[in-house]
C-alpha cells in the first residue's frame, strides 16, 4: 500500500512511448498527487490545532509538480522552494520523513532546525530548502556546472514561482546558464500570486518563459494542469541539456488554491470567483476524470487511493506525534564540522544553565 | 493618549506623517492592498492610493534602489522589508549607496530613506523569519539604526525616522508587536534619537538591553528586586547614535554591566557597549561585563526558546555578576 | 573661448528640424567631443607622471556621451557610472570642475572623497557616481517615479555599460519600470568589454538592447560612434517616456580604445589588430570628416577648436595645481547631516593627535 | 624555502591546490585570461584551462551562488570577488545559503566554499575599494575568517581554507600584496585556523592586530622598545575561530591591551576582542582597554592616511595605555 501510493523514481524513458506515460505511470502519478492533497488538506488543520507551527500548502499545483518530478532521474538534483512536497513525494521521499519535518521530531533529518516545509533529503538529492526567494537558482546552475566538470549526465532543476523571477538569483543564474550552456532544467510554478502581488504586477513581460530569450535559450509555457504536458515537456528540456544542448525556461501555468500559508488571509486581495474558476481546473480532479473515462479506474479504486493516501498519513503522523522532540543541545550541532573553541564554550554554558535549573527544556 | 500596540502604534504613525506630508510614501511587498503581513500598513492603500502605497515586484534591490532615487529628488520614502531575514538583497545599495551618498558628494547630495522591518525571534519563524542582524547595520557609518520597544517609541521613532535628513533603518521587534500595549501620545510626539530611556533605576547592576529583549529584562530586574539585588534597566532604542553618557553614567553607578541582546554574540552590538564601557568606565568596573545573548550558530526553530536570552538567564547573569569581584 | 567649447545645455527640441541636428549643434557636440577627447589624453599621462591618482577613459564612448546629453534637458536627472565626462561636459559642467575633482582639490564639490571620475554635480542634476556596477539603474527609475508623482515632465538616465547588464540592479531596475511604467531612459554603452570579460561572454543574447523585452517594453541597438542617430534615439525615448509612454532601453554600441583605467592592461585579452579596427570607426574624426565634408568646417577652424581645448585644459590643471589640498579634518564631515557624539568625539581625538604631533597632515 | 610576496603566496597556493586536487577551480571576474586584477591567479587558465578557470559575468550574486551549488556537488571552489567592497550583491547568498547550509540541513549538506578577497585601505582606492569590513562576516555565524599578513601564512592558510569542510571567508591585505616578502615553505606547509600568531614577545602592553596592520603594528613596538615599553604583538590571522586563549593569555601576562584595525571603530572586529577581554582577563586589566581603528565615517580618498592607524598613532594609544591606571 504504501509503496504503490509513494511509487520511487522510475528512469524518466524507457517504457513510455513517445514520451507519453503509460496508463500504469499516470496511475502512480495520480497516486502521489492524491497523497500530497489530502497531506495538504491535513496539514492546514494540524496548524490550525497548533499541532505543526507552519504549513504552505501546494494544492492546485500537483500536476506540475508530479509531472516535472515524473521526467527526472534519481541522480539529477532537484532545488526546490518550500512548497515542492509532491516533487520529494514523487522521488521516493517517504512520506513519514516529511511528517517528521513538519512536526520537527527528532526523526526530522533537518534536525528541527527549520520551519515546516522547508525540506532536505539527501538521498533523494532533494537539496535542503531555505526562505529567501530565489536563492536556490544560481545554486541549481552551479551544482550543474560541477556535474559536467565530473562527466555526470544529469541534470539540475531549480522549481520557483513567479514572484521569484524579479530575484536577483533568477538574473544571475539564468544569466551564467546562458552562458555557460549549463544543463539546468528551470522550472517555474507560476501560481498567479506572490503573496498578495497578482502576476501582472510582478513584471510587465506577457509571460514569464519568455524572459528566458533575455539570456539566449528559449522558455516554454505550458499548462500546469495537465500532467502529461508537463512530463513531455520537462523529460524533452531534460534530454536536451544532458546533450549539451543547454538550458531551458519552463513556465508551467497553474493556481495556488489555499492561501500562501497559514499566516496568510487571501480574502484580502483576490476574489472568491477567481478561485473558484481556477478549481474548475483542478489537476487532481483532471486527472482523475481521465483515469476513469480512459484507463479504467473505477469508483472503488478511486476510493481505495484516497483511503489508502488518508491511512498512511494518519500513521505517520500517529509516528511523528510519538517520536520525542529533538534534545535540546541540538541547536549547538552542525555549525560547522567540528565546533569552535567559541561553540563548545556555549555549550558548556548551556549545559550548566540546565544543570542548575535556570534553562528548563 | 491612546492605548495602542506597538504595530498599530507604527500603522499610527505612517498614517499621520503621510498626513501632514505629502511628500511620505510607503513601498514595499504586500505592503498596499493586503495592508503588510503584519498589517503595519493596514489602511494606507485606501486612503492615499497606489502612488504612496506601492506593492512592488519582489525585489528588495528594487525597494531600496527605487526608494534612494526617490530620496534624492527630494520626496521621503518608507520602505518596508518584509523581514530583517530579506534585506540582503538590499545590501548592496544600503551599505554601498544609502549610507555614503551624502558623504561620497560631498554634502551635495543628502539621502534620506527609512527602512522600516520586522526582526527578531520568538514567533516560530526559523532561521529566516527571526534574526536579528543589527550590527551589520550598526556597523555601516553613515545609518542610524533606532529600535522601539514601546508603542509611543514605535511612534515617536518613526516620526522622528521619517523627519530626519539621514538614513534610518527602523527595526520593529514583531514577536512583542501585539503583546506589548501602551499609551502613546495623540500628538506628534516625536521621540529624539541618541538618547536611552531609563526604564528603572537601580545601584547594584546596569542591565542594558533594546527591542523585544527589554520587556524579560524588566521582568528580571523585578525578581531581583526580590531577592535583595537593585538592577538599573536602560532601554537603549537608539542602537546609532548610542547613547554613551546614559550607558557609561549608570556603570559609574552601579559598577557593574550585563548587555543583553538576541543576536549572536560574535561581533554582535553587545561588544560595542563592553568595548565603550571598558575603555570610559574601566575605573567604576567592579566585575567583569556580561553578555547575555544569542548562541554563535544560526537562528534555531524548534529549540528557539532555550536560543533565545529570557528573564531567568539574564538574573543568572546579573546575579553572578553582582557575586563577583 | 571656453564658453563655446562648454556649450550650456540647450532645449532639445525646437531648432533642430524632424529631429536632426543643426549645423550649429553639430558644431557645438564636435567642440564637446573634441574636449573630452583632449582631456582624457592628458589625464592618462597626468596618472602617468603622479599627478593624479588614477583614471578611467571615455576614448571611443564621445559620440554616444555626447549625443545622448544632447536629446535631454536640463531639468532631467542624469545617473552616470564613472565614464561619463562628455556627458557632464555637454550638460554645461565646467571643465574646472571636473579637473578640481581629478586632483581632489578643495574646490573638489566631492571633497576629495572619490577617486577620480566619480563625478558629481547638483547644479547639472548629475548625480554623484559611485563604484559598485549597475547601483544607479534602480536609483533613475526611483527618482523617475519620485518626478512623476511631483508632476514634473522630466525623464532620468541612468548609465552604464555592458558589464552592468548582469547586475542586481539591471534586473530591479528595468523591471520596475516595466510594471510602473516609469519615464526613465536607459542608456547602455556597449564598449564590448568589461575589463577583460568580452560583451558575448557577460551574455548570451544577441544584443544586449532586447533583454528589455524580458520586462515588457522595447529596446533598441544604435551606431554610438554616429552623434546623430544617438541623438535621435535618445530624443525619441524622451518624448516617449515624458508622454507616458514607459522607458526604453538603449544600447548604443561603441568600443573602448584604451584601458579599462590606468591600472589596467589590456594587451593581456584582447588584440592589437582589434583595437585597430574600432579606431577606424573614431566617432571623434568621423564627425570632424562630415563637418568637413558637409558644413564647411576648414582646417583653421578645425585646429582652432583642438587648440582651444588644449588651452583651456591647460589652464584648467595649472588652477587646479595651485588649488590648496582638501582640509586635513573634513574627512570627518558630512556623514550625517549634524555630527553624532562619536563622531564629534573623533573629531576632538584626531584635532589632539594633530596638534601633539602624532598625526602630521 | 622560497622568498615570495603575499601575492605570489596566493598564487602559489591555488597553483598547488589545483595540482594536487581535481576538485579545486576558480571562478570570477578576470580571474582567467587576465589572471586577476591583481594577477593574484596568474597563470591558472593556461595551466588549467576555462573549465577550472572561469571567466564570469559581471555579478557576484552568480559567483557565490554557483560556487555553492559546486560545493554541494562536492567540488571545492574558490571564488574570487575582485574587491572586498564589490561583495555586497553576493551577501544574501553569503548570509543566508552559504553558512547556514550545513545548520539548516542537519548536517546532510555541508558546504565549502572559499571566497577570497583583497580587501584594505592604503592604495588611493577611496571608499570603494579599500574598505575592511571583516566584522559584517565575523558576525556571521557558520563562516570562518581568515587574514593573512606574511606571506607564509597566506600560503598556509589558503591551503588550509581550501581544505577545510566549512565555508571560508579568505581576506587578502591588498595594501602589502607586494610591499611585504618573506620566506614560504615549499611544501603543503598549512596553518591551522584558530591560532594567532606571536610576532613579538612583551611584558607591558599587548598589541593585536591583523592583515596590513600588522606591519605598523610591529613597527611601533620596535620604537616603543626604544623608549622602555616592551610591547607583545599578536597577529590574529584566525578571526572566526579566534584564537580567544592567546588574547586572554597575553592580557593576564600584561595587564594592559590595544586593538589596532583599519576598519570603523563602531561595532568593529575590536568591539568583540575588548568584550572577550572585559570578560576573561576582567581582573588582569590594569587600564581602560584602547582601540586604534578607522573613524565612524565612509573610507575618504584622499585623505586616507590621515583616516588609517599607523605606527605613531599606535605607539600614542601604547603609551596612554602604560601610562594608564
Ligand atoms: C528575498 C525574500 N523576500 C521576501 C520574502 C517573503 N516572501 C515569502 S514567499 C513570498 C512570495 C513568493 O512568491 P512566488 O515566488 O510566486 O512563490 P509562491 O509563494 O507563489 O509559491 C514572499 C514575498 C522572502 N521569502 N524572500
Ligand atoms: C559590483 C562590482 N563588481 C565588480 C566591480 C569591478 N569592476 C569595475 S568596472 C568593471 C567592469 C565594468 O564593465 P562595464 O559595465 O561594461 O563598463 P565599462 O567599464 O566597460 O564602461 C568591473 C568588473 C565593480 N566595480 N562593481
Ligand atoms: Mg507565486
Ligand atoms: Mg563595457
Amino acid at each position: 500500500m504504501a509503496e504503490s501510493a509513494v511509487p520511487s523514481v522510475a528512469p524518466a524513458s524507457g517504457s513510455d512511448s513517445a514520451d507519453g506515460l503509460s496508463p500504469q505511470r499516470l496511475l502512480e502519478a495520480y497516486r502521489t498527487m492524491v497523497l500530497a492533497r489530502v497531506t495538504d488538506e491535513r496539514c492546514l488543520h494540524l496548524q490550525r490545532q497548533g499541532r505543526i507551527g507552519f504549513y504552505a500548502p501546494l494544492q492546485g499545483q500537483e500536476a506540475a509538480q508530479v509531472g516535472a518530478a515524473m521526467a527526472l532521474r534519481p541522480e539529477d538534483w532537484v532545488f526546490p522552494a518550500y512548497r515542492e512536497m509532491a516533487v520529494a513525494l514523487l522521488r521516493g521521499v517517504p512520506l513519514q520523513a516529511i511528517i517528521d519535518q513538519l512536526f520537527s521530531d527528532s526523526s526530522d533529518l533537518t534536525k528541527g532546525r527549520q520551519m515546516p516545509n522547508h525540506f532536505g533529503f539527501r538521498a533523494q538529492n532533494f537539496v535542503v530548502a531555505s526562505s529567501p526567494i530565489g536563492t536556490q537558482i544560481t545554486q541549481a546552475v552551479g551544482a550543474a556546472m560541477a556535474a559536467r566538470l565530473r562527466g555526470d549526465p544529469i541534470v539540475t532543476v531549480p522549481f520557483f514561482g513567479d514572484g521569484a523571477t524579479s530575484s536577483n538569483d533568477f538574473h544571475a543564474g539564468l544569466n551564467f546558464a546562458g552562458v555557460f550552456k549549463v544543463p539546468t532544467v528551470f522550472f517555474c510554478q507560476n501560481n498567479e500570486w506572490a503573496i498578495s502581488l497578482p502576476r501582472e504586477k510582478q513584471t510587465r513581460s506577457p509571460t514569464l518563459a519568455e524572459k528566458a530569450k533575455a539570456y539566449g535559450f528559449s522558455g516554454v509555457v505550458i499548462d500546469g494542469n495537465d500532467v502529461k504536458a508537463v512530463y513531455r515537456t520537462v523529460l524533452d528540456a531534460r534530454r536536451r541539456a544532458v546533450a549539451g544542448g543547454g538550458p531551458t525556461l519552463i513556465e508551467a501555468q497553474v493556481y495556488r488554491f489555499g492561501p500562501h500559508s497559514t499566516s496568510d488571509d487571501p480574502h484580502r486581495y483576490r476574489s472568491n470567483a477567481e478561485l473558484e474558476a481556477a478549481k474548475r481546473k483542478d489537476p487532481v480532479l483532471r486527472l482523475q476524470r481521465e483515469l476513469k473515462e480512459a484507463h479504467g479506474l473505477d469508483e472503488a479504486g478511486d476510493s481505495k487511493i484516497w483511503d489508502d493516501a488518508r491511512a498512511q498519513l494518519s500513521a505517520a503522523i500517529e509516528v511523528a506525534e510519538k517520536t520525542p522532540k529533538v534534545a535540546p543541545d541540538s541547536f549547538l550541532d552542525d555549525v560547522f564540522a567540528t565546533p569552535t573553541p567559541r561553540l563548545a564554550e556555549e555549550r558548556a554554558a548551556f549545559e550548566a544553565l540546565v544543570r542548575e535549573g535556570v534553562i528548563k527544556p | 493618549m491612546t492605548e495602542l500596540t506597538l504595530v498599530q502604534a507604527v500603522n499610527r504613525g505612517l498614517f499621520e506623517a503621510m498626513r501632514s506630508d505629502p511628500d511620505v510614501l510607503v513601498l514595499g511587498e504586500d505592503v498596499g492592498v493586503n495592508g503588510g503581513v503584519f498589517r503595519a500598513t493596514e489602511g494606507l492603500y485606501k486612503e492615499f492610493g497606489a502612488d504612496r502605497v506601492i506593492d512592488t515586484p519582489l525585489s528588495e534591490t528594487g525597494i531600496v534602489g527605487t526608494a534612494i532615487g526617490m530620496a534624492l529628488y527630494g520626496l521621503k520614502p518608507v520602505a518596508e522589508i518584509q523581514f530583517l531575514d530579506f534585506i540582503y538583497p538590499a545590501f548592496d545599495q544600503i551599505v554601498s549607496e544609502l549610507s555614503k551618498f551624502r558623504y561620497r558628494s560631498g554634502g551635495q547630495y543628502p539621502c534620506h530613506v527609512v527602512i522600516r522591518s520586522p526582526y527578531g525571534g520568538g514567533i516560530r519563524g526559523g532561521l529566516y523569519h527571526s534574526q536579528s542582524t543589527e550590527a551589520y547595520f550598526c556597523h555601516t557609518a553613515g545609518l542610524k539604526v533606532v529600535v522601539p520597544s514601546t508603542p509611543a517609541d514605535a511612534k515617536g521613532l518613526l516620526l522622528t525616522a521619517i523627519h530626519d535628513e539621514d538614513p534610518v533603518l527602523f527595526l520593529e521587534p514583531k514577536r512583542i508587536y501585539r503583546s506589548v500595549t501602551g499609551e502613546v501620545p495623540d500628538g506628534d510626539g516625536r521621540v529624539p534619537f541618541g538618547t536611552a530611556r531609563l526604564v528603572r533605576e537601580g545601584t547594584d547592576v546596569s542591565l542594558f538591553a533594546y527591542g523585544a529583549m527589554v520587556p524579560p529584562t524588566s521582568e528580571a530586574a523585578e525578581k531581583l528586586a526580590g531577592e535583595g539585588i537593585s538592577a538599573e534597566v536602560i532601554d537603549l532604542r537608539s542602537l546609532v547614535p548610542l547613547d554613551e553618557a546614559s550607558v557609561v553614567a549608570s556603570v559609574q553607578k552601579t559598577g557593574r554591566a550585563v548587555v543583553v541582546h538576541e543576536a549572536a554574540r560574535f561581533c554582535g552590538f553587545g561588544g560595542e557597549v563592553a568595548a565603550v564601557l571598558a575603555e570610559k568606565a574601566f575605573y567604576s568596573l567592579k566585575a567583569p561585563i556580561a553578555r547575555v545573548t544569542g548562541y554563535d550558530t544560526p537562528f534555531p526553530y524548534a529549540l528557539e526558546n532555550l536560543y533565545l536570552p529570557n528573564a531567568d538567564t539574564i538574573m543568572h547573569a546579573a546575579r553572578s555578576t553582582v557575586k563577583a569581584g
